[in-house]
C-alpha cells in the first residue's frame, strides 16, 4: 500500500512543476501592469520605471522565471507588490479561513447528502424518491450566488439569526459564523451526493452477495445499512474529493457575498490588481490542497476497500 | 421418513404493462428428510427461479401468483420477512452460483461468519469463534485462523465455495439449498465439492436441494430428480429409474447429447430448436416443436404430470 | 464498524484544528458574541480591498479611509469643507506668505506625540515628509504638486520655512496634502516588513487582516483632545448588497451608497439609518481622443456633444447626480460656464457635415466592469445610437483598462474626476500638451488638447487673484470651443450612517468618499 | 469419478423480462428513452429553448438594448410582462435575447471542450505508455485548476468576446471528457473483436473509427449534456466576477449580476433570469440521466 502512495506523490511532482508554469506565464501575459495601477492617476512615466526596477519586473522573463522558481521551490513566494508585506504571511493568514469553509460545507453535504441518499435509494420509484431527485436537481442547477444571497435575506436580515459577514474569533463564534457560507456550498455538494449516493446504493443492493446475505437471514436493516452501505460509499468518496476543486473556485464568489477572508478573495484581488508573487502564491497553494485531498480520497478508498489495500 | 418441504402448485411470473407473464407453472415436489433430491433442467427452464421462490429471495418485479411453500407447520410464501428470516440460514440455507460475487468484499469471512451465529442464537464471541473455526475445519479449509482475518478476495474459487458452505451449515440448517454450487469451478475443485456436500449431507442428516444443469452431479449425489422446462415440470422419479430408462422425450435427449466416457458414439446428439420464449409459449406441450415424437395432439392439448408410481410422474401423451 | 467511527473522528477532529485559529492574535478568548457592549467600536464599510499602506501613494479609496484617522497634515481643510477659504491650521498653527508669495513660514504646534511613543512632533519630520513626497525614486501620486519647491529651512523645531522657485497659487492647498511621517517609524517597517503605520492623529493603527478587516485604536493623548471612540474597525466587503444587508442588521455604522435613485430612496425609509449625499461631485465627461484620427474631425466631436440630452440622465439619477457646470469640477475655483445645448437637429446636421450623412461607426471604446462606469457608457451609446452614430462598448477589469488608457490606445474614454482648489491644477494635468497620454511627461490629459498651453503656464505662476480668474475664463472657453470633452454628469457619492454615529461635525462633503472619523466622533 | 464433461448448456442468467431482447450497447434504445417521462418533459423544454433561441430576434417584444430611464424599476404590467431593469430595458426581452448567448456558448464550449477532451482521451487510451503519462499528467494539471480563476486570467489574455468566453470554459471541459474516453478506449481495447480486427491488420485509424469511436459516441452525448449545465453556471459565475460578455449585450449571467446589486430592492431583477437558468440547467441534467439509461442497459432494469 505505501509503494502504491509513493508513486501517487511521485506523479503529482511533474503535475504540480506543469501548474506553476503555466501560472507563471499566464500571469505575465495578461495585460495591465502593476506600477500603473498602484501609481493610478498621475504614474508619471519615471516613476512607472522606478516601480518595475523595484519590483523586479523589468529583468527579462526567462531570468524572472528561473528566480521565480528556485524561490518557489524553498517555499519563499516573495513579497506583495504593493504592501511588501510576505506572500506567505498573508497565505497563512488566509488559508484558514478558506479551509474552515470547505471543511464545514463538506460536513454539511455529508450529512444532508449522505442519509437522504440512503432514503432515496430504499424507497427507490416511489414519489418521495423522484421528489428528492427533482429538489436535489433545483439546488444543483440554482447558482450559488443567488442561493447565497437568499439565505442571506431570509436568515440574517428578516430572521436576525445569523450574521451576514466577517469570521468571528473563538472556536464557536467562527463556527456560528461558518453556518451561513458553508450551508450554501454545502446544499449544492450534498445534492450532488444525494443523487450519487442513491446510485451506488441502488447498484450495490442488486449485487449477489447481498442476495447470500438475506440468505443467511439478516434482517433487511443490517442488510441495508452494514453491507450494502458500506460498499457505497466507497465512491461517494469520490465524489467528495471531486468537488473539493470546485468547492474551492465556487468560494470566490461566496467569499465575496458574505464577506468573508480567504484564499479565494486574495486571490481574485491579487489577480485584479496584478499582485503576481500573490496570485503565484495562492494558486500554488490551491494547487497543494487540491493534490492533497485527492492523495487523502485516495487514502480512505484504500480504507474502506481492502482489495485496494492489500494490492 | 416424513416429508419436511412440500412445494405445491407454485406459479410465479411477473407483470409487464399489465398482463400477467407466466415463469413457473404449478411446480409441485417434495424434499423428505435426510433425501438429496436434484432439479435439473436448460438454463432459463426456471429451476433458480424455485430455489430463490421458497427462500422468499425473488427479485422485486417478480412475485408468486399462486400455490404454497409449506414447511413444518409455516407456509413460507406469506410469511412476513421478520420471520422468514428466523428460519433462513437457520433451518433452511442456501448456496450459490458465483463465488466471485457472493460474498462481501469489504468484510472479512470471520464477521460474514459470525453474522450467522450472532442472529440465530445468542452466543458469546468467544462461542462464536469458536463455533467459527470448528464449521471451517468441517468443510476442509487449512489453517481457519487465518482464514477469519482474510478478505474475500484473497481466497480462491473453490476456498471461497467451501466458505459459503460453512456458512449455510453453521446452524446445521434441515435443507439446504445448491443453486449449481460447481457449475463456475474447474473440474478438480468441482469434485471436491461435491464430495464434501455429500459427506455433510450425511453428517448433519441436512436434506439437499440440488439445482444443476449436470447429469453426471445428479447422478452422482442425488436420490430424487426432476426434470423441468420451460417453467413446467415434465419428469420425476428415483436418479435409478430415469437414467435406467428416461420416458420424457426431453429428458432421453439430455441423456443421449451427454458424452461418455469409452462410449462408441463419436457425434453427440443435439436437440435441435431453443427454449420457447416465455411471453409467447407454444399452447399444449412446450417441448413439442422440438419434440421428435410429437404429433398433433402434443401441439393442440397440454399432457399433465401423469403420477405413474409413488416416485414416477411424466408429463407427456406418448411416454418413451 | 470500527472503520467507520473512525472516520468520522477524523472529520471532526480536522474541523477543531481548522476552526481554532492558530495564528487568530487578538486577545479574547471567550466567545462572548463582541466585546464588552460599554466599549464603542465604530465599524465601518469600504467596498476595496487596500493594498499600499504608504500615505503617499494611496490609490483605492479603503487606503485613504485607514490613513484618515492616522495621520495630520501641516495645514487642513475644515473638517467635511473643500472650500479654499475653510483652510486652518492642522499641525502648523499658523502660517504666513511673503508677499511675492514664494517664502511660506509656518509655526508649530508644541508638544504633540507621534504614536507607539517615536518622540515629539518636530520640524524635522515636516523637512523629510515633503522630500520623501517630492522624491521622484518613490514615485508619489502628489509629487506634481511640489515642482516649484526650492528649499526647506528648519531655523528651529518648530519653525519650518518653505522657499519656492515661482509663485504658485495652489500651494496652499497642495500643502493640505500629504500627511506628516516620521522618518523612524518608516524605517523600522521597512525592516521588519510589517504593515505599521505610524502618524499623530487621533487614532493609532492596531492590526489589518487580508481581505477582512483593519482596526484603529484611540491615541489617548491626541493634541486635540482624547478620542470619543474606542476602537474603529474599517471592513473590506467587495460586494454593495451585502455592505447594505449589514447596515440594515446594525452589524455595520456607516458605508458607501448606491447610485441609484429607487436603491437611495428604499434606504432613506429605514427609520435608523441616515442618507448623505456629498456635496463635491466626481464629474463625468466622454474625451475624445482627438490623436485618432476619427476624432481630428471637429464636426463630429459637435454632433457627438449636442446629442447627449445630460438633463435627462441627470433627471434619472435624481438626488446623487447635479448638471455639469463647465468642463472641470464645478466646486472648483475657475469652473466657469461652458455646456453644449441638446440639439438633435443640430447634432445630424453636424454629423453630415462631418461626411457621415447616414451614421457612423465609431472605434470601441473600452471601460472598466465597474457599475459606476457602466451605467453611464450605455447610457451614452444609446443616446449616440438615436442619431445613428454607433459606439461599441467592450468592458475589462480594472488594470487592463488602466494600461490601455495610459498607452494612450483607448480612442475615447469615460473617466470620473474629483478636483477641488484651484483650477489650474486640473487644467494643468488633463488639457495641457505635455501632459498628453503616452508621452514620457504624460499625466491625465486623455485629448491631448493644447491649444491652451501658455495659458495655463501663466496661469501656474500667477497669485494675483484678478489675472488668474480671467486666465481661468479663456482657458475654459478654448477647451469649451474645441469640443474634446462632454460632460454628461458630476456624480455625488451617497453615504450611509446609522443614527446611533454622531459624527462630531455637520457632514458637507468628502474627498475620501466616507465620512470622516475625528476625536469628535462618537457612538450613542 | 471423473465426470466427463456435459454438454455446456450456455449460463445465461435466469429471464429477466426487462432485459428481454438485448439492444446493441453502443446506440440509444430509443423505446426505452421513451418511457422515461422525466427525460422526454426535459427534452421539450430544452427544444423550447433553442426555438426561443432562435426566433430571439423576431419574437422579442422589445428591443433589449433600448433604455428608457424614466420607466426603471417597473414591476409587472401589460407592456412588460416582467418588468424592466435598471436602465429600463424589458426584462423578457432580454432573457429571451440571453437565451440565444447562453445557449450558444453552452453549445460551442462542450463541442469544443468534449471533442478535443475526447480526442486527448482516445490517443492516451489507445497508445498508452509515456504518452498516455504525459498526457494524463496535463490532464491532472488543469485539473487541479480553481476554474473559475484560471477562466478569469484566460480571459484577460484574450480580452472578453464571445469566443474568448467559449475558449476559456472549454479548456475546463478537456479533462472530464478525456477522463472519459480515455476509461472507454482502454476498456474497449482489450475487447477480443478489436484484438480480432487487429490481427486481421487493419490500421490503427481504422480500429478507432469503426470500434472505439461508435461506443465513445454516445457516452460523448451524455458527458456533452452533464457539460451544457456546468458551463453556464461558470459564464454566470464569471459575470459574476464582472468578467466576460461586454455591455450591453445580455446573458444570464450579467443579468443576474446587475440584478444582485438590487437584490433587496426589486428582487426579480435577479431571480427572473436566475429561474430561467435554473430550469434549462435541470432540463439539461433529466436529459443527461435520460440518455444514461437508454444507453448503459444494465442501468436499465432497476431505474423504472
Amino acid at each position: 500500500m505505501i509503494k502504491y502512495f509513493i508513486r501517487r506523490t511521485l506523479l503529482t511532482i511533474p503535475t504540480m512543476f506543469l501548474c506553476i508554469t503555466i501560472i507563471f506565464f499566464c500571469l505575465r501575459v495578461v495585460p495591465g501592469d502593476p506600477a500603473l495601477i498602484m501609481l493610478g492617476e498621475n504614474a508619471t512615466p519615471e516613476a512607472v520605471e522606478g516601480l518595475h526596477k523595484a519590483m523586479g519586473l523589468d529583468k527579462p522573463i526567462w531570468e524572472q522565471y528561473l528566480t521565480f522558481l528556485n524561490d518557489t521551490l524553498q517555499g519563499d513566494f516573495g513579497k506583495s507588490i504593493y504592501s511588501e508585506k510576505s506572500v506567505s504571511k498573508q497565505l497563512i493568514e488566509a488559508f484558514p479561513h478558506t479551509f474552515n469553509l470547505a471543511l464545514m460545507s463538506i460536513f454539511i453535504a455529508c450529512i444532508i447528502g449522505i442519509p437522504l441518499g440512503i432514503v432515496s435509494a430504499r424507497k427507490h420509484n416511489t414519489l418521495f424518491d423522484d421528489g428528492l431527485r427533482v429538489v436535489s436537481l433545483i439546488v444543483l442547477a440554482a447558482p450559488a450566488f443567488l442561493v447565497g444571497i437568499f439565505l442571506l435575506i431570509v436568515f440574517s436580515v428578516q430572521i436576525p439569526l445569523f450574521p451576514s459577514m466577517g469570521v468571528g474569533n473563538g472556536f464557536f463564534e467562527k463556527i456560528y459564523y461558518l453556518i451561513l457560507p458553508s450551508i450554501t456550498i454545502g446544499t449544492g455538494i450534498a445534492a450532488a451526493l444525494i443523487r450519487f449516493m442513491s446510485s451506488s446504493m441502488i447498484e450495490e443492493i442488486n449485487k449477489d452477495y447481498i442476495r447470500t446475505v438475506r440468505a443467511k437471514g439478516i434482517p433487511e436493516k443490517l442488510v441495508f445499512y452494514k453491507h450494502a452501505l458500506r460498499n457505497s460509499l466507497i465512491p461517494v468518496v469520490t465524489v467528495i474529493g471531486l468537488n473539493m476543486t470546485g468547492l474551492l473556485s465556487g468560494a470566490v464568489i461566496i467569499e465575496m457575498i458574505f464577506s468573508r477572508p480567504g484564499l479565494g478573495s486574495l486571490a481574485l484581488d491579487a489577480i485584479f490588481a496584478r499582485d503576481f508573487p500573490v496570485v503565484q502564491g495562492s494558486l500554488i497553494l490551491f494547487m497543494l490542497i487540491v493534490i492533497i485531498v485527492n492523495l487523502l480520497v485516495d487514502l480512505s478508498y484504500s480504507l474502506l476497500n481492502p482489495r485496494i489495500r492489500q494490492s | 421418513m416424513g416429508v419436511l418441504l412440500e412445494v405445491k402448485n407454485i406459479s410465479v411470473g411477473t407483470r409487464r404493462n399489465g398482463e400477467f407473464i407466466g415463469i413457473l407453472e404449478n411446480v409441485s415436489f417434495k424434499l423428505n428428510k435426510g433425501e438429496t433430491v436434484g432439479i435439473v433442467g436448460e438454463s432459463g427452464c426456471g429451476k433458480s427461479m424455485t430455489a430463490l421462490t421458497i427462500m422468499g429471495l425473488l427479485s422485486k418485479n417478480i412475485f408468486v401468483e399462486s400455490g404454497t411453500v409449506n414447511y413444518e407447520d409455516k407456509e413460507l410464501t406469506k410469511l412476513p420477512t421478520t420471520e422468514l428470516n428466523r428460519l433462513r440460514g437457520k433451518e433452511i440455507s442456501m448456496i450459490f452460483q458465483e463465488p466471485m460475487t457472493s460474498l462481501n468484499p469489504s468484510f472479512t469471512i470471520g464477521n460474514q461468519l459470525a453474522e450467522v451465529y450472532k442472529h440465530h442464537g445468542n452466543f458469546s464471541a468467544k462461542e462464536i469463534r469458536q463455533k467459527s473455526l470448528e464449521i471451517l475445519s468441517k468443510v476442509k479449509i487449512s489453517d481457519p485462523e487465518d482464514k477469519l482475518k482474510a478478505y474475500p478476495h484473497q481466497l480462491s474459487g473453490g476456498m471461497r465455495q467451501r466458505v459459503m458452505i460453512a456458512m449455510a451449515l453453521a446452524c446445521s440448517p434441515k435443507i439446504m439449498i445448491a443453486d449449481e454450487p460447481t457449475t463456475a469451478l474447474d473440474v478438480t475443485v468441482q469434485a471436491q465439492i461435491l464430495d464434501l456436500i455429500n459427506e455433510l449431507q450425511a453428517g448433519f442428516n441436512t436434506s439437499v436441494l440440488f439445482i444443476t444443469h449436470d447429469l453426471g452431479v445428479v447422478a452422482e449425489t442425488c436420490h430424487r430428480m426432476i426434470v423441468m422446462y420451460a417453467g413446467q415440470i415434465i419428469e420425476e422419479g428415483t436418479v435409478a429409474e430415469i437414467f435406467d430408462h428416461p420416458s420424457h422425450p426431453y429428458t432421453s435427449g439430455l441423456m443421449l447429447s451427454a458424452p461418455r466416457l469409452g462410449s462408441a458414439i463419436k457425434r453427440l446428439k443435439t436437440i435441435k430448436g431453443v427454449v420457447p420464449d416465455i411471453d409467447n409459449m407454444p399452447t399444449g406441450c412446450r417441448f413439442a416443436p422440438r419434440c421428435p415424437y410429437a404429433t398433433d395432439i402434443c401441439f393442440e392439448k397440454a399432457p399433465f404430470l401423469e403420477k405413474m408410481s409413488e416416485t414416477r410422474g411424466v408429463r407427456c401423451w406418448h411416454k418413451l | 464498524m470500527m472503520k467507520r467511527i473512525f472516520i468520522y473522528l477524523l472529520t471532526l477532529l480536522f474541523i477543531v484544528a481548522g476552526c481554532s485559529d492558530t495564528t487568530s492574535s487578538d486577545g479574547n478568548k471567550n466567545p462572548k458574541k463582541n466585546e464588552a457592549p460599554k466599549e464603542k467600536v465604530l465599524k465601518v464599510a469600504v467596498d476595496s480591498n487596500p493594498a499600499v499602506f504608504d500615505p503617499y501613494k494611496l490609490s483605492t479609496n479603503s487606503e485613504l479611509v485607514i490613513s484618515q484617522p492616522i495621520y495630520n497634515t501641516l495645514l487642513r481643510f475644515k473638517t467635511s469643507s473643500i472650500d479654499i477659504e475653510d483652510i486652518e491650521g492642522g499641525l502648523a498653527e499658523d502660517w504666513e506668505t511673503s508677499k511675492d508669495g514664494l517664502t511660506w513660514t509656518f509655526k508649530l504646534r508644541k508638544g504633540v506625540q507621534w504614536h507607539h511613543g517615536y518622540g515629539e512632533f518636530t520640524s524635522a519630520d515636516v523637512k523629510y515628509s515633503i522630500e520623501r513626497v517630492m522624491d521622484p525614486e518613490l514615485g508619489s501620486t502628489s509629487r506634481e504638486n511640489f515642482k516649484q519647491v526650492d528649499k526647506i529651512e528648519t531655523p528651529d523645531s518648530y519653525t519650518v520655512i518653505i522657499h519656492l522657485k515661482q509663485p504658485d497659487p495652489a500651494f496652499l492647498q497642495s500643502i493640505c496634502g500629504p500627511a506628516i511621517v516620521k522618518k523612524e517609524a518608516i524605517e523600522d517597517n521597512e525592516k521588519s516588513g510589517e504593515i505599521r503605520p505610524i502618524g499623530t492623529g487621533p487614532f493609532m493603527f492596531e492590526e489589518f487582516k487580508q481581505n477582512e478587516k483593519a482596526v484603529l485604536v484611540k491615541n489617548k493623548d491626541y493634541f486635540l483632545g482624547e478620542p470619543k471612540l474606542e476602537k474603529v474597525e474599517i471592513h473590506f466587503m467587495t460586494d454593495l448588497t451585502a455592505i447594505e444587508i449589514a447596515l440594515k442588521n446594525g452589524e455595520i455604522h456607516m458605508g458607501p451608497g448606491l447610485y441609484e435613485p429607487a436603491w437611495l430612496e428604499q434606504m432613506s425609509k429605514n427609520k435608523d439609518l441616515t442618507l448623505d449625499v456629498s456635496e463635491n461631485g466626481v464629474f463625468w465627461g466622454l474625451y475624445l481622443n482627438t490623436s485618432v484620427d476619427i476624432y481630428k474631425n471637429m464636426n463630429l466631436r459637435k454632433a457627438i456633444a449636442h446629442a447627449i440630452d445630460i438633463k435627462k440622465y441627470v433627471k434619472s439619477r435624481r438626488l446623487t447626480a447635479v448638471e455639469p457646470k463647465s468642463v472641470i469640477n464645478s466646486a472648483v475655483r475657475g469652473a466657469y460656464d461652458a455646456h453644449y445645448q441638446y440639439d438633435l437637429k443640430k447634432a445630424k446636421k453636424y454629423l453630415k457635415e462631418a461626411g457621415y450623412p447616414n451614421g457612423v461607426k465609431l472605434p470601441e471604446m473600452t471601460i472598466p466592469n465597474l457599475a459606476s462606469f457602466k451605467g453611464g457608457a450605455e447610457f451614452i451609446q444609446e443616446e449616440l445610437r438615436k442619431v445613428g452614430i454607433e459606439l461599441p462598448l467592450k468592458s475589462v477589469d480594472m488594470a487592463s483598462w488602466v494600461e490601455l488608457v495610459y498607452s494612450n490606445q483607448n480612442p475615447s474614454t469615460t473617466v470620473g474626476l474629483a478636483a477641488f482648489g484651484e483650477a489650474v491644477v486640473p487644467f494643468r494635468s488633463m488639457f495641457y500638451g505635455p501632459s498628453s497620454m503616452g508621452q514620457p511627461t504624460a499625466i491625465y490629459n486623455l485629448t491631448h488638447f493644447h491649444e491652451a498651453d501658455r495659458l495655463i503656464e501663466q496661469a501656474e505662476t500667477e497669485i494675483d487673484r484678478q489675472k488668474l480668474d480671467d486666465l481661468y475664463k479663456q482657458i475654459v472657453e478654448k477647451i469649451h470651443d474645441a469640443y474634446v470633452v462632454i460632460p454628461y454628469v458630476e456624480g455625488r457619492s451617497p453615504l450611509i450612517r446609522s443614527n446611533k454615529v454622531d459624527l462630531g461635525y455637520d457632514f458637507k462633503s468628502t474627498m475620501i468618499y466616507m465620512y470622516y472619523i475625528t476625536e469628535k466622533t462618537d457612538l450613542k | 469419478m471423473q465426470t466427463n464433461e456435459t454438454p455446456n448448456l450456455s449460463t445465461m442468467k435466469e429471464i429477466n423480462p426487462a432485459t428481454n431482447k438485448t439492444s446493441s450497447n453502443s446506440f440509444i434504445d430509443w423505446k426505452a428513452f421513451r418511457k422515461n417521462r422525466l427525460g422526454l418533459v426535459s427534452l421539450f423544454v430544452i427544444i423550447f429553448f433553442v426555438l426561443l433561441a432562435l426566433t430571439a430576434k423576431w419574437i422579442v417584444p422589445y428591443d433589449p438594448l433600448t433604455q428608457n430611464l424614466l420607466e426603471k424599476f417597473q414591476g409587472i404590467s401589460k407592456e412588460h410582462w416582467l418588468g424592466t431593469d435598471l436602465n429600463g430595458r424589458d426584462i423578457l426581452s432580454r432573457i429571451i435575447y440571453g437565451t440565444r448567448i447562453s445557449l450558444l456558448i453552452a453549445l460551442c464550449t462542450v463541442m469544443l471542450g468534449a471533442t478535443v477532451g475526447f480526442a486527448i482521451g482516445i490517443i492516451a487510451g489507445y497508445k498508452g505508455g509515456l504518452l498516455d503519462d504525459i498526457l494524463m499528467r496535463m490532464m491532472d494539471a488543469i485539473m487541479t485548476f480553481p476554474l473559475l480563476l484560471f477562466a478569469l486570467m484566460l480571459l484577460m489574455v484574450l480580452d472578453s468576446g464571445m469566443t474568448a468566453l467559449v475558449i476559456v470554459i472549454s479548456v475546463g471541459m478537456i479533462p472530464g471528457s478525456a477522463r472519459i474516453a480515455r476509461g472507454t478506449t482502454l476498456d474497449i481495447k482489450d475487447r477480443e473483436f478489436v484484438k480480432a480486427a487487429k490481427s486481421m491488420g487493419s490500421s490503427h485509424l481504422r480500429i478507432v473509427l469503426t470500434h472505439i469511436l461508435p461506443n465513445i459516441i454516445t457516452s460523448l452525448l451524455v458527458v456533452a449534456t452533464m457539460n451544457m449545465s456546468l458551463v453556464i453556471m461558470t459564464e454566470a459565475g464569471l459575470s459574476f466576477l464582472g468578467v466576460g460578455i461586454s455591455p450591453p449585450t445580455p446573458t444570464w449571467g450579467n443579468m443576474i449580476r446587475d440584478g444582485f446589486t438590487f437584490i433587496t430592492l426589486k428582487p426579480s431583477l435577479a431571480l427572473y433570469p436566475g429561474i430561467a437558468l435554473t430550469i434549462l440547467v435541470i432540463a439539461l441534467n433529466l436529459l443527461g440521466d435520460a440518455l444514461r439509461d437508454a444507453v448503459d442497459p444494465h442501468l436499465k432494469g432497476q431505474k423504472k
